[in-house]
């Protein structure tokens, strides 16, 4: 349990060196959030419908570009070996590593969520479904793309692979989450989308890790 | 400390589709300094990553394998993240091990990283990288040890200093495995040597 | 001139001349924005179609404009850090970062308030407005690229060159009003055509051009200061930099 | 000039050595294309209003997670350092390697792009303009986003920085392409955000490469 | 060949806030090895970027400074693509140094790696890594050679490689500026020491 925290500590203290860190997925989403609408002309109708499918496709870019550079740097420098070498369960240390990321590049996301879905123009309720859904989704978007970025870490040129491994996975997430805010902005009932997004969440953060640790000891071998 | 041998017997390791070593037998005790020599590509580094658990052997039977709280690794990379400076990479490595509460000061001050202690692992010569990276098997000690050309890169100093922490390790009861292609200094007592061929 | 110049280069030189400059700066940059805000708040008269929401042009104005020209400094420094590698123009562009993006928030979000009561919206998505957000990610970007490098000098260069490439925005922003056609306000004070004939009462222009002054010097003041403090951090193992601070 | 020819080999070996390389953009293409409707329901007539932008902000993206890798291996194992020492100019070594880059992964997405205009229910006209924007645009994509790697990939902790650099350089190319397409689709003139884009994409194919090189010279100092 | 020498004067190398090395006066000539040496973070690979152009010197003055059609520049790293092979680097290095019809073969088997020519780099050892950068030198004849820790990896066999080719490379009339912990074989001749203090 102190390995963990101890890999916990690690990536918060590299995060503090950089205060602006924790910043930058906000900054990253704002900008999606701006791109969007610019292809459209002002004030079409059209924004109010896609604003939960713009919110949430932003998380997912958000963690999934994010994700991508969590396991590169220890494989470089060694560190990696390391932990698999070390004195406690490789999944335990996995799992630590991405609740420090989740914490870091999407807590900001989720707090920051009301802002985005007021400017978009979502009612109060359709606001707070949106928050919601996110605090129970973002883990599972953390989790798959840190599965991902463990498959393909070990590969030479992995490329632009991962975004496509993990695009059909974090799928059901995207769906449950907008989904649920869709239904709450229509006035229909929204908890069965919200019930789902916690067990897939529930699910992926106990058992990912485990085939993210076997995907690095595959990586080093 | 009493340790029961490292017992190798009749040992291959593969990489790719073939084995680079093969019918390998050998034991290492505590006390004893194990040099593996060879030649480029004679399977060293491959040899080392089984004995301490990293990789798979191909056949064979290895017994007495230390487990994770009594070996330390110290590969070709020096596991320094280049951001943290040596200070905060070895209290990770000790927290890491279990121990949060080392104080690495004086392990620090051996390797002759006084100066360096706090500045990003990232900005320090590739021989003071190293030196980082020996400082760990000072801060948290363990009987085995499993090095990996650990005089790359050191100076004649360094070259000493590795020296004498062979040396005490193995008076004191401990065990290394050490390949490297320059001979080990003479001031190592202990020391056998197993010759890679392939 | 030239040998001034190279003197005055040199980070210890510089923070003395800084230490000097900096107060009088400031207390002129006080004094300006004082007259210009108590001009513009209690003596211009209310504007004919706009009433009383026109006078937060007084901070409008010169926030947009400081959030263009820091841009433009900045990549002058840039430039010139990068040929001849002169470390206190390293310096000047990543202390100037934060300020510019601060003023370029405060250009915004005060047009963002101006827009409800005058255009019905707090934002549209017409050029001028995109371009200033996207030089608002600009700063953002060069803040957020210093602090990706641990050496600060890479760091500072790295900025540099975006500095440089980002300055193509600058012009957009300026410009967009002319080439797009826009709810903004054209260029009506801040071009030459502007200032040879105003076309805004005289009442109101002249707090105006006051408080813009004293942005901008105010400005100059806190350039000043963060470039003291930011060459005090990077020379903090030399001697002179040790003796600063004990003193 | 040889040495330029001899690094854009390298590129398409590389590349040849996996041929899902190329592939990737394509898929990760069709996968965001399909995502965006997923948030909305099926013949939301909204779709088609934001059928360019889809696409636009689909190639973008996709120029996005590729661009990261390009210089970061040759950084890694040293060539970096090679290519800059080369007796070449730097900036023709660097447009070499972007120019195979755009081949490799930008042009597939140029030439599927008339297959999904029509998915999205484009008109013929506006698939056609779709398609031309694309193979005018998408280098300024590549090269904007070369120079941008070529800034953060000296730097320790990039985290999510690439992508922020990288929108706002991006978002002229996306406004004026989606902009043709949209004109086209109204029945409007489009040939002046065409011109643009090309204009756009000759200042940065020539200028770009000075400037990425600099950086990278940076990067290794 | 007749080269005009490098002439090193009152040079000064910085690294981060501080010098690393100050006042340097050297001269190398046609036909010389410079053998640099210096403790653990002299700066011994900072003062040899500088010379062979990766790095601007802080102060002083470089003469004679060969251009990049004249210069190997050897680093800790070997500027090898692990996906592609050492054919296929070495016949790309040729290619960017504008000879793309050179046959690699014999540099391949000079250095000892003819079963490996054809194996993706990233499945070589260490030591076979660095050969294969040590290839290169051989590859495509260049008068001034920069080799930083050139020996680090190579096992008996590849040391007494190097120091036959620097010999042959030093009669020939190229010059060469090494830096290595370890002394060069005694079979190099014309090697001239520079010890860089700290
Ligand atoms: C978020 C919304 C807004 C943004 C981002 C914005 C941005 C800017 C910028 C960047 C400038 C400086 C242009 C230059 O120096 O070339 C400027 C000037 C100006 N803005 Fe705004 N603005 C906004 C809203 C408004 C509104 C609502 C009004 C009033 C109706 C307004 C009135 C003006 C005026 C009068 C000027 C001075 C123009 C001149 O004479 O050059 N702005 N604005
Ligand atoms: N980016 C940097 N910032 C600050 N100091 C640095 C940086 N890189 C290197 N140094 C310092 O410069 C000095 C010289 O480093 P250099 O790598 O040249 O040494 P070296 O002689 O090659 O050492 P080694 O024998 O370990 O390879 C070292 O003391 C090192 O700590
Ligand atoms: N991934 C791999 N696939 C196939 N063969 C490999 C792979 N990795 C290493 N080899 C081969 O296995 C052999 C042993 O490699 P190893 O790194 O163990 O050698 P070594 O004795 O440590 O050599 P060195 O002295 O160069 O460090 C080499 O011949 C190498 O070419
Ligand atoms: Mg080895
Ligand atoms: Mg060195």
């Amino acid at each position: 349990m102190s390995a963990a925290a101890a890999v916990f500590r690690r990536e918060l203290l590299l995060a503090a060196r950089r205060p602006a860190e924790w910043a930058q997925p906000l900054v990253f989403y704002a900008i999606v959030a701006l791109l969007f609408p610019l292809g459209i002309e002002a004030h079409d109708p059209a924004l109010k419908v896609f604003a939960p499918a713009v919110v949430w496709v932003g998380a997912l870019l958000a963690a999934l570009l994010g994700v991508e550079r969590i396991f590169r740097g220890d494989l470089d420098d060694g560190t990696l070996e390391q932990l698999l070498l070390a004195d406690a369960p490789a999944p335990l240390l996995v799992a630590a590593k991405l609740a420090a990321h989740w914490l870091i590049t999407a807590l900001p996301l989720v707090v920051a969520a009301p802002v985005l879905g007021i400017a978009l123009g979502l009612e109060p309720l359709a606001v707070k479904v949106l928050t919601l859904s996110l605090l129970l989704g973002t883990p599972t978007l953390m989790f798959t793309g840190g599965f991902a970025a463990a498959l393909t870490v070990g590969a030479q040129r992995a490329g632009i692979l991962l975004p496509i491994l993990v695009l059909p996975l974090m799928t059901p997430a995207v769906i449950f989450g907008g989904g649920a805010v869709r239904a709450a902005a229509a006035g229909l009932p929204f908890d069965a989308p919200l019930y789902f997004l916690g067990a897939l969440t529930a699910l992926t953060v106990t058992l990912l890790p485990f085939a993210a640790a076997g995907a690095l000891r595959n990586a080093i071998e | 400390m009493s340790l029961p041998s490292l017992q190798v017997r009749n040992l291959a390791v593969a990489r790719g589709d073939r084995n680079v070593v093969e019918a390998l037998d050998f034991s290492v005790a505590a006390g004893e300094i194990l040099h593996i020599r060879g030649r480029n590509g004679a399977g060293k580094t491959s040899l080392l990553e089984v004995l301490c658990g990293l990789r798979q052997p191909a056949a064979g039977s290895l017994e007495g394998q230390p487990d994770a709280e009594h070996r330390h690794w110290l590969g070709h990379k020096n596991a320094l993240n280049p951001t943290l400076s040596p200070d905060e990479n070895l209290r990770f490595w000790c927290a890491l091990g279990g121990h949060a509460d080392v104080d690495v000061g004086p392990a620090l001050l051996r390797v002759g990283l006084k100066a360096q202690r706090h500045r990003p692992c990232g900005s320090l010569s590739t021989g003071q990288r190293r030196r980082a990276a020996l400082a760990r098997l000072l801060a948290l000690p363990r009987p085995w040890w499993f090095l990996d050309e650990p005089l790359a890169g050191l100076d004649h100093a360094g070259i000493e200093l590795l020296a004498e922490l062979l040396d005490a390790h193995g008076r004191s009861g401990g065990a290394a495995l050490v390949t490297s292609h320059q001979p080990l200094p003479a001031a190592v007592a202990g020391v056998r040597s197993l010759e890679l061929r392939a | 001139m030239w040998t001034w110049f190279h003197q005055l280069a040199s980070p210890p030189t510089f923070y003395r001349f800084a230490d000097v400059l900096a107060p009088w700066l400031f207390g002129f940059a006080v004094l300006l924005i004082g007259v210009g805000v108590y001009g513009g708040l209690f003596l211009a008269p209310a504007d004919y179609q706009q009433g009383d929401a026109f006078r937060i042009i007084y901070i409008h104005v010169p926030a947009a404009a400081l959030s263009l020209s820091i841009y433009t400094l900045m990549a002058v420094a840039g430039g010139i850090a990068l040929i001849w590698r002169m470390k206190l123009a390293e310096v000047a562009v990543v202390s100037a970062a934060p300020v510019g993006a601060s003023f370029t928030a405060l250009a915004l979000i005060t047009g963002m308030l101006w827009g409800k009561p005058t255009w019905g919206a707090y934002w549209v998505w017409d050029a001028r407005l995109t371009s200033e957000l996207v030089l608002l990610f600009l700063y953002a970007g060069i803040i957020g690229l210093n602090q990706a490098y641990s050496d600060p000098r890479a760091g500072a260069r790295a900025c540099a060159w975006l500095a440089l490439v980002g300055l193509i925005n600058v012009p957009i922003v300026h410009f967009s009003v002319t080439w797009w056609n826009s709810l903004h306000q054209g260029a009506s004070i801040l071009s030459v055509e502007g200032i040879r004939n105003p076309k805004i009462s005289g009442d109101m222009l002249w707090p105006l051009l006051v408080s813009l002054g004293g942005f901008y010097l105010f400005f100059g003041a806190v350039w000043l200061r963060r470039m003291q403090n930011e060459v005090l951090w990077r020379e903090r193992n030399a001697r002179w930099a040790q003796a600063m601070v004990v003193a």
